[in-house]
């Protein structure tokens, strides 16, 4: 590994977001008023969003850090994310009387890790990403220090997670042994020089990391956590970490994959991918139907979204790579939307939160009502929602690259996707709310402006997506270049 | 000659005293036994030419980490509490599949990860490691900043008692 | 001198033996004790192939995988911790609250 | 109006986003905006008529706007022959929704408007899109207020019935879904140029084996939406549980989107496909015509027999849609307007006497001619439309389509043709019960008259079914270049004689020397 | 005139619309002027068009007035065209004068009924559509007027709707209509497929055009099914006798003169294509000549006077379609006319003693009402007199043409026509016998019905009588004008709508005198035996006669007063079994293609409920399922 000896000059513009969230972060555990620390937060994040402008793209300490268009889009991702649950965590934590600076501070370094694991050009610095966001997660999931539910997400997440990272270090420790790098330019040109002659310990690496990386994504089998910890977790937490931290993980996986391509392709390892693709799609799809924890349910559809995902990145083709850009974000907006709309549930958090909570809410609070109808019906992929057009986006990708029998079993699981998601619909405008036992919705007025986000999001990707594709694209693109 | 000697040596120490880990039922023998596995590591390390590493490895895993462990164990009072047995079919698989992970993986290891032994000498001394660390690997080291920050303020947070109290 | 893949062998062992003691332990500190020795294990390699290449960026691998081992035991002793206090035992299999 | 394709699809959408800000108490108010919302929509797709060129095959009134333009898709709308009058269908049937249900919809009339509203702004997109992907966005569209207008103002039974109608559906639009991407793929792999131009994409010519999955896929969902025969169960528990606007729109429009499918991409798509599974599709719209009969005439339930009828009916449009001729498309396309009228305004009127009685069992009624006398008068013309009178639109429809696929497939016709006896069967046994005998229920001697705004709703219908039975050629001559350059895209046409007519004045004992058959072209 | 032929349908269609759409609120009065007025008009109108058309075109050509163009697609299409010719003129005078007589006498039988605007528009429309189906210019047009004038005989005889039987029995024959429409139907697709029309003159002029013989049989099988249905000859007669729910003038008008010979009128429309194919007109005269003697013998044991008059009417259509069948058309169409005459007359006779007997309808009540009602007594007598074919009355000269032909006709076999003309033989001498058995009946005798009625009856008003005068008189003349033998006016009027077919015989034909003369002697000496016979049986004591007859052989009493079962034998082999095919679809199919559908949905969840519990909520059974994944992709990749 080739590195420079000095930082090269304009490292703090590469960094700067990174910057302003770390600090932003340090800043929030020094406020002591309890209002101001969601306030504080939203500018911090915003600031971000707007330092986005500011960095350059190209390869940063010694081509270890990269900025391009496309991490620029998953940042946007992260910090929408982060934005949506720290609106939706002002509420739930003023409600539930747990408000601290301490939250949004762990939740802004988790996201400031998951663009450095994005950026990393190196699996050392994604690898460090990955801790730091895991470890926030660790943290923010037992954040509700009075249930026990939330206590054991967090056990749960904790032990799977290192386990986990376990693998994904002795799979890197493998893979450097067989490259010997652990920087993806490396990679890429020991894949190259390779072809198809990659042996069993580079596979062995490849299954390793894989396995870890599957577990950060909830893809079956590695799955099992997923559930538990959404259920148990603050509800704004499991919203972000439905999205955004799967988000980081894919844009990884799109980097060892654009790197690998050659093993890949030589020695069909991508078999590997779909196996766990089309796991994920029934899996996640049929136990779903079995749910009724919206949490629960949603986090079984989270592990159908992967697979859909995984689709797409497993065709190894830029376009592929774009349409997870796409739909990531999208997921981002219309899961954290609808687990808002559970977030908002006034009951005791150590309660399952089923459908029969929502009865009735299209006529009780027609707003949310709407707001989680659409999201419905964006995660189930009906137009003109954004769900649509990414779902879209990623079938179209698996079609045009041969892989029409896994887009075809996609589409049948999403057939029996949509059967949970209109129970959802049909117990927000069907089903009568029992007289006097309705769950009170508790929304605050920066909870209704998040899902305001997210609906008017959803729909304005769904109705003009060009420019968001354009982007996806030229960033996509610009990844397989550099390959 | 003695090099081999020693490396068998520590290594029977490195994989008993980790069976031990696994196998004892009394949480605090387990983690002193990880001490001793950590400590014969460390002999490896210094067999691999890279004494900074070991002395770190000595220093802070089987100094501070298992320290903590221990503490959190006194703390816990968990050396009184025996382990109940738990399902056979997760302890079955739990073996069989691991030992199985761990014959294919030494049998990979020992058939294909065959090298014919560097010449020259490998320099990874501290001040070599410090230079690296504080010019090329600066960045990561900032990033190690905020996790052990993170880390930190969350320790400090969920250890705090409020969240028990109010179960 | 002693081959690397003598060396490779020994972490093989010791992953195998810290995965065994994840999957057969009640107790959550043991379990996390494993995974500890999962990481060293991985070290282990990281320093094997590290001489093997001479390459000093395996060994500051290793420094930071340290760091990392730090920060989770730090993080996660406090859940133990909380754990206990929320249900004074610290058997992982008592956590089942949520399934199905 | 140069965009009133785009005023007439847009116009509802506008109005339901202004009504979402209405409080909820003004109900009449909200129902005032969404009729008066409707019947402009209505009004100003007239003018897609007059400003419709007869004569031109292609689409018409066309506007193009990109889209997504990395994929080739725009939003581009036009009409040509096979979509205009169900366009007009749609622009009509949602006013008479609205009128009839307004004083019937007690529960949630904001929402009810808007999903109407929204509801027939997605079946005008169906019908005006030329491109793929805006197709499937509106074919799609309609479903979610169709499922809460059955789901939320349904019957007892009502969640059952949307849920199985929203998967039906879905089902099959989900793998025609697929099925557009691959033929935007292909079209991509053969021309270079990404597009999803309905009108480019019928220059494709498949290999068969490929048009053997892509008609899978389409026929799959067009059928299920039609729906054809063994795909049809999710319809009778739809209709039934719907209210009464719903089972108009259901009927009268959506079940269109199924045929106008099969005309629209099926057949010019795929015509190898077309012409090879052409039999099957007849046998199964054959079978689906007596089926619905059979089972339509021992229903207990008045909008399950309507229900079956449509299954029964939509089989005469199935039939004529794949004997791939110009009389039975043409009379297909008719009779999908046809059936609109007829069975909307059967459910229509079924409706009326729901609200009245709650109850739609044949058994609890009997006599109510003597009370009801005006009502029992337009139930009549409707059943009779339905049952395919001469003189009123449903003989057109059905005689075109089955004089034209007597032409393909005499076997088919004859077992359909059997479906015109079972019509009159089980409509007039439905009347007969109703309507006729003595009243033997004490509550039907005081049920009140159709009221002023149901019969407001139901007499365009029937003037309609007059206007369409007594001078059809208004309404085919617009059809017929479009149907005529489908068939040449599907490559079948027969070169029919174009029909000429007698001429007045006497003509010795040897006949018609200018006999209709010699003279060709004159319409 | 000529160029507004639409005219003629036009008025009693306006008279309808005006009837129904304001006759109830502008009264009795209203409607009783609009409904005979549009349909004297029309007469009227028609009349002056024949007469225009006669001095324009005295050679009979056909004159068509193209309305417009009404439907056209493709090479199928249809004009809305009415057309003029010999055979039109016939029936468009028939039509509309029995029509206009109707009307009036209508205005007094149903004065005092509540839907007096609601009959009257009913039956201006009958009236309309009835011109269309006899002016239309095209099979097509035709079929219009056909099923229109079934629609109005559902609605008419299902006028009285509070009535259960009343509306099965309007229902009874749209259905039994629709069965023969199917066959029209099928009839007219043959046509368009290949000969891509449907105008009369063109079809009979592509069939003549080297046609293959098995198309026109199918065809002409096909039309003969419509007639079937529309003019009650088995196996779709069952609709007719049930039709006399209706109100007594309808049954004269609609099941009695015009309606019911449509039939006949579509078969003599196309004696082209049924001279082209003799097999199709073997099954019409067998058919026609079957359902003659088979109605012949239920109306023997009838009660009802109307039943009675309902299956003669069924066997005198049996009558028409032998004459048809063998070739005769200008003396089934001769039957058609004097039956009009006759039959009207005795409808409206019956409906004017139903009148005076307050609407009693059963003959076994009623006896000696020769002196109480005489005007409907004598009229109905000569009637029963033309009907039973006494010369010189009109029935005696059109049954016995079309005996004659049937024993001599140039198409068949002898043996097949001497068959023909025992069946029909013997059902003439049923039809002077039950004929005089309900005169007898009704009319003599002692009256049987209570004190009441008795004091009750008493004679019809004008409105009434003077049609009955007028058809009575035409009864009796109307056969002697029109169709004198070897003077035949009908006949000379019609030649010019048979074309000359090379190779097929004339359509009017030629009967040596002898054998004529001996037909009619035979013909009347079994109208007298017939008569002679009921006379001995009835005159004097009442339905004793029948009492004996059921004692003696009661199978054969019964089968006949049961209509032989057909009606039970048709609902056991058809109706029922479909109905419970339905019930099986419904319930049996629907049900197991909703079961398959929703086999694959339960599957599902299953599958999903099942993988739910490897869900244990234990984290090291998560960590050990992770691993494992890990292991089976080890092995499969490494």
């Amino acid at each position: 590994m080739n590195l420079h000896p000095l930082l090269e000059p304009g490292w703090v513009n590469a960094i700067l977001p990174e910057l302003i969230l770390s600090i932003g972060a340090m800043v929030l555990l020094f406020v002591r008023a309890r209002g101001l620390a969601s306030p504080i937060a939203l500018i911090a994040l915003i600031a971000t969003a707007w330092s986005e402008n500011l960095v350059l793209p190209g390869t940063y300490f010694g081509n270890t850090y990269q900025i391009s268009g496309l991490t620029r889009i998953f940042d946007i991702t992260f910090i929408l994310a982060a934005i949506l649950a720290t609106l939706f965590a002002s509420d739930y934590l003023s409600r539930e009387g747990i408000e601290g600076g301490e939250f949004y501070a762990l939740l802004m370094w988790g996201t400031a890790g998951m663009m450095m694991m994005g950026k990393g050009l190196d699996l050392l610095i994604v690898i460090l990403g990955l801790e730091i966001l895991s470890i926030c997660i660790f943290v923010l999931l037992g954040y509700n220090r009075k249930l026990s539910v939330g206590n054991e997400a967090s056990l749960k997440y904790f032990l799977m997670g290192a386990f986990a990272t376990g693998f994904i270090l002795y799979g890197t420790a493998l893979l450097y042994g067989q490259t010997g790098s652990t920087n993806m330019t490396q990679l890429a040109a020991y894949s190259s020089n390779l072809r198809g002659d990659a042996g069993p310990l580079t596979a062995i690496a490849f299954v390793l990391i894989m396995a870890g990386f599957g577990f950060k994504l909830s893809l079956v089998p590695f799955h099992p956590w997923a559930p538990d910890v959404y259920q148990g977790g603050p509800t704004p937490v499991a919203a972000w970490l439905s999205t955004a931290p799967k988000a980081a993980t894919l844009l990884v996986l799109a980097r060892i994959f654009t790197a690998m391509t050659p093993t890949l392709q030589a020695n069909s390892w991508m078999n590997m991918m779909a196996a766990l693709a089309i796991l994920s799609m029934i899996v996640g799809n049929a136990v779903a139907i079995a749910q009724r924890d919206l949490k629960r349910m949603l986090a079984y559809s989270g592990i159908a979204h992967v697979g859909y995902m995984m689709v797409a990145l497993m065709t190894l083709r830029d376009e592929g790579v774009a349409s997870v850009a796409v739909y990531t974000m999208v997921y981002a907006l219309m899961n954290i939307g609808a687990f808002g709309v559970v977030s908002m549930l006034a009951k005791n958090q150590n309660d399952p939160q089923t459908l029969d909570d929502i009865a009735g809410l299209g006529f009780r609070r027609p707003f949310y009502g709407l707001a989680l109808t659409v999201c419905m019906f964006s995660l189930s992929g009906l137009p003109p929602t954004a769900g649509f057009i990414s779902k879209f986006y990623v079938f179209k990708t698996a079609v045009e690259s041969g892989h029409t029998t896994i887009a075809l079993i996609g589409i049948l699981t999403s057939i029996v996707s949509v059967y949970y998601y209109l129970r959802v619909v049909y117990y927000v405008y069907m089903k009568e709310s029992p007289e006097g036992s309705a769950v009170p919705m508790d929304g605050g007025a920066f909870a209704t402006a998040a899902l305001a986000i997210s609906v008017i999001g959803i729909l304005i990707i769904g109705i003009f997506p060009t420019p968001l594709f354009q982007a996806a694209g030229a960033g996509a693109r610009q990844l397989f270049m550099l390959r | 000659m003695i090099t081999f000697a020693i490396f068998f040596f520590f290594a029977a120490i490195a994989v008993i005293f980790a069976l031990v880990v696994i196998l004892h039922r009394n949480p605090v023998v387990g983690a002193l036994a990880l001490v001793a596995s950590f400590f014969a590591l460390a002999v490896m390390y210094v067999l691999l030419e890279v004494p900074f590493l070991a002395a770190l490895q000595v220093i802070v895993y089987a100094g501070a980490i298992m320290v903590l462990f221990l503490f959190v164990i006194m703390l816990l009072n968990l050396q009184h509490q025996p382990e109940p047995h738990t399902r056979p079919i997760q302890q079955f698989l739990g073996y069989v599949s691991s030992a199985s992970f761990g014959i294919g993986l030494v049998y990979y290891v020992a058939k294909y990860a065959v090298m014919e032994n560097p010449n020259g000498l490998f320099v990874a001394d501290a001040r070599t490691i410090g230079i690296r660390l504080f010019e090329a690997y600066a960045f990561p080291f900032e990033m190690v900043s905020i996790l052990l920050l993170a880390a930190i303020v969350g320790a400090l947070f969920l250890s705090a008692r409020t969240g028990a109290a109010a179960r | 001198m002693i081959p690397t893949q003598w060396f490779l062998i020994l972490s093989a062992i010791l992953f195998a033996i810290g995965v065994c003691g994840v999957l057969t332990r009640r107790n959550g500190i043991t379990i996390f004790m494993s995974i500890e020795l999962m990481v060293n294990a991985t070290n282990l390699t990281f320093l094997a192939y590290a001489r093997q290449f001479h390459q000093i960026h395996g060994v500051i691998f290793v420094f930071f995988v340290m760091a990392i081992a730090a920060a989770e035991a730090a993080v996660g002793l406090a859940i133990f911790i909380s754990l206990y206090h929320h249900r004074q035992t610290i058997d992982v299999d008592e956590a089942n609250l949520m399934r199905w | 109006m140069t965009h009133v394709l785009s005023t007439t699809l847009w116009l509802p959408i506008v109005a339901a986003v202004i009504l979402m800000f209405f409080p909820r108490r003004s109900a009449n108010a909200i129902k005032a905006v969404g009729l008066t919302a409707s019947i402009a929509t209505f009004i100003i797709s007239l003018g897609i008529v007059q400003q419709f060129q007869e004569g031109r095959a292609g689409f018409q009134l066309v506007e193009v706007k990109t889209w997504i333009a990395q994929w080739g898709i725009n939003y581009a709308l036009g009409v040509d022959g096979i979509s205009l009058w169900l366009v007009l269908l749609t622009t009509l049937l949602t006013p008479v929704v609205f009128l009839s249900s307004w004083n019937t919809i007690h529960k949630h009339p904001k929402e009810y408007v808007i999903a109407f509203l929204i509801m027939e702004a997605a079946m005008i997109g169906v019908f005006v899109a030329t491109d793929l992907i805006l197709f499937y966005v509106f074919f799609e569209l309609t479903l979610l207020p169709m499922y809460l207008v059955i789901g939320v103002w349904g019957g007892a039974n009502r969640i059952y019935a949307a849920i199985k109608f929203f998967l039906f559906t879905i089902f099959g639009s989900l793998l025609m879904l697929l099925g557009i991407i691959y033929l935007g793929f292909l079209q991509f792999h053969y021309s270079g140029r990404p597009t999803f131009a309905i009108t480019d994409m019928y220059g494709l010519s498949l290999p068969p084996h490929i048009q053997a999955w892509l008609f899978a896929a389409f026929a799959l969902a067009f059928a299920i939406k039609v729906p054809l025969f063994p795909l049809h169960t999710w319809l009778p528990d739809a209709h039934v549980e719907a209210p009464t606007g719903g089972s108009i729109i259901l009927a009268g429009v959506m079940l269109k989107m199924g045929t106008y499918g099969f005309l629209r991409l099926v057949l010019p798509l795929f015509p190898d496909a077309t012409i090879r599974h052409a039999n099957v599709m007849m046998g199964l719209a054959v079978i689906g015509i007596m089926y619905g009969a059979l089972v339509a005439w021992v229903q207990p339930d008045m909008k399950k027999l309507v229900a079956y009828s449509s299954v029964s009916h939509l089989g005469f449009c199935v039939l004529g849609i794949f004997a791939l001729n110009q009389t039975a498309i043409e009379g297909s396309i008719l009779q999908m307007v046809n059936h609109g009228l007829s069975t909307g305004a059967l459910f229509l009127l079924v409706g009326v006497v729901y609200e009245r009685r709650h109850t739609r069992l044949l058994a609890d009624y009997g006599g109510i001619a003597h009370t009801m006398p005006v009502y029992a008068t337009l139930f009549v013309i409707a059943m009779l439309s339905s049952v395919g009178l001469p003189g009123l639109n449903g003989f057109v429809g059905e005689f075109l389509i089955l004089s034209g696929s007597f032409k393909t497939n005499p076997r088919w016709t004859i077992a359909a043709a059997t479906g015109v006896i079972l019509a009159a069967i089980y409509l007039l046994w439905l009347v007969q019960r109703v309507f006729y005998g003595p009243i033997t229920k004490e509550e039907n001697k005081s049920i009140p008259e159709i009221a002023w705004n149901e019969i407001a709703a139901t007499i365009p219908l029937i003037v309609l079914m007059v206007w369409i039975g007594v001078y059809p050629n208004y309404f085919l001559r617009k059809m017929t270049p479009s149907v005529q350059r489908l068939l040449k895209i599907v490559e079948k046409q027969n070169p029919d004689v174009m029909y000429a007519s007698v001429r007045t004045g006497f003509s010795r004992s040897r006949p018609a020397e200018a006999g209709p058959h010699t003279e060709a072209g004159k319409r | 005139m000529l160029n507004n032929l639409w005219l003629i349908p036009a008025f009693p269609f306006l008279g309808f619309l005006l009837n129904g759409l304001l006759g109830k609120r502008l009264g009795k009065g209203f409607v009783t002027f609009v409904g005979p007025a549009a349909s004297a008009l029309s007469a009227i109108a028609g009349t002056i068009a024949v007469f225009q058309y006669h001095a324009a075109n005295p050679d009979g050509a056909r004159y068509v007035n193209l309305v417009y163009n009404w439907i056209s697609s493709g090479g199928i299409g249809a004009d809305l065209a009415f057309q003029l010719d010999p055979l039109s003129v016939v029936m468009l005078m028939v039509v509309t004068w029995v029509g206009t007589l109707i009307h009036i006498y209508s205005v007094g039988y149903m004065a005092h009924e509540e839907g007096y605007w609601r009959y009257f528009s009913y039956l201006n429309l009958f009236l309309a559509e009835m011109l269309v189906l006899v002016l239309g210019s095209s099979y097509l047009l035709m079929f219009v007027g056909w099923e229109g004038v079934g629609l109005c005989s559902y609605l008419l005889i299902g006028f009285y709707y509070d009535k259960d039987y009343a509306a099965a029995a309007g229902k009874k024959a749209f259905v039994v209509n629709r069965i023969g429409d199917f066959g029209f139907l099928i009839a007219m697709f043959l046509m368009f497929a290949h000969f891509s029309t449907v105008d009369f003159a063109a079809v009979s002029l592509a069939a003549q055009n080297g046609a293959a013989p098995w198309l026109i049989s199918a065809i002409c099988l096909l039309l003969f099914l419509g007639a079937c249905g529309k003019s009650a000859q088995i196996p779709l007669y069952v609709w007719l006798p049930d039709a006399m729910a209706g109100p007594t003038p309808v049954s004269a008008l609609i099941h009695a003169a015009t309606m019911v010979t449509a039939g006949v009128y579509m078969v003599v429309r196309s004696n082209a294509l049924f001279r082209l194919a003799p097999n199709a007109m073997m099954v019409v005269a067998t058919v026609g000549a079957l359902t003659a003697l088979f109605a012949a013998t239920i109306a023997i044991r009838q009660w009802d006077i109307k039943k009675v008059l309902a299956y003669s009417t069924v066997s005198q259509l049996g009558f028409m379609f032998i004459g048809v069948g063998v070739g005769a058309f200008t003396a089934g169409l001769f039957h058609v006319v004097t039956h009009a005459f006759f039959k009207a007359c005795l409808f409206l006779g019956s409906g004017s003693v139903i009148h005076a007997m307050s609407g009693e309808q059963d003959i076994r009540k009623m006896g000696g009402l020769r002196s109480k009602i005489p005007i409907t007594w004598w009229t109905f007598a000569i009637a029963t007199f033309a009907i039973a074919g006494f010369p010189p009355a009109s029935g005696f000269f059109s049954k016995d043409e079309i005996l004659a032909s049937a024993l001599a006709n140039p198409y068949f076999p002898k043996a097949f026509n001497v068959f023909i003309w025992v069946l029909g033989t013997v059902a003439a001498f049923c039809t002077a016998f039950y004929m005089y058995r309900l005169l007898y009946l009704t009319f003599f005798g002692t009256f049987r019905g209570t004190d009441e009625q008795e004091h009750h009856i008493h004679e019809s008003p004008g409105s009434m009588t003077i049609p009955l005068l007028i058809l009575a008189t035409l009864s009796l003349v109307g056969g002697a004008i029109l169709g004198w033998p070897h003077h035949h006016f009908l006949a000379k009027w019609l030649a010019p709508i048979f074309a000359e077919i090379p190779g097929v015989p004339e359509a009017q034909y030629e009967i040596s005198p002898n054998l004529e003369y001996g037909l009619m002697f035979v013909s009347s000496a079994i109208a007298v035996v017939g008569w002679l016979l009921a006379r001995s049986r009835y005159a004097t004591r009442g339905y004793a006669a029948d009492d004996a007859f059921t004692a003696s052989s009661p199978a054969i009493a019964r089968g006949m007063e049961n209509k032989w079962y057909v009606d039970e034998f048709y609902n056991a082999t058809i109706v029922r079994p479909l109905e419970r095919l339905s019930q099986f679809l419904w319930r049996g199919v629907d049900a197991l293609i909703d079961g398959v559908l929703s086999l694959g949905g339960y599957i599902v969840a299953a599958v999903g409920d099942l993988l739910r519990f490897f869900q244990t909520g234990n984290v090291r059974n998560y960590a050990l399922m992770f691993f494992l994944g890990v292991i089976v992709f080890m092995w499969v990749l490494a």
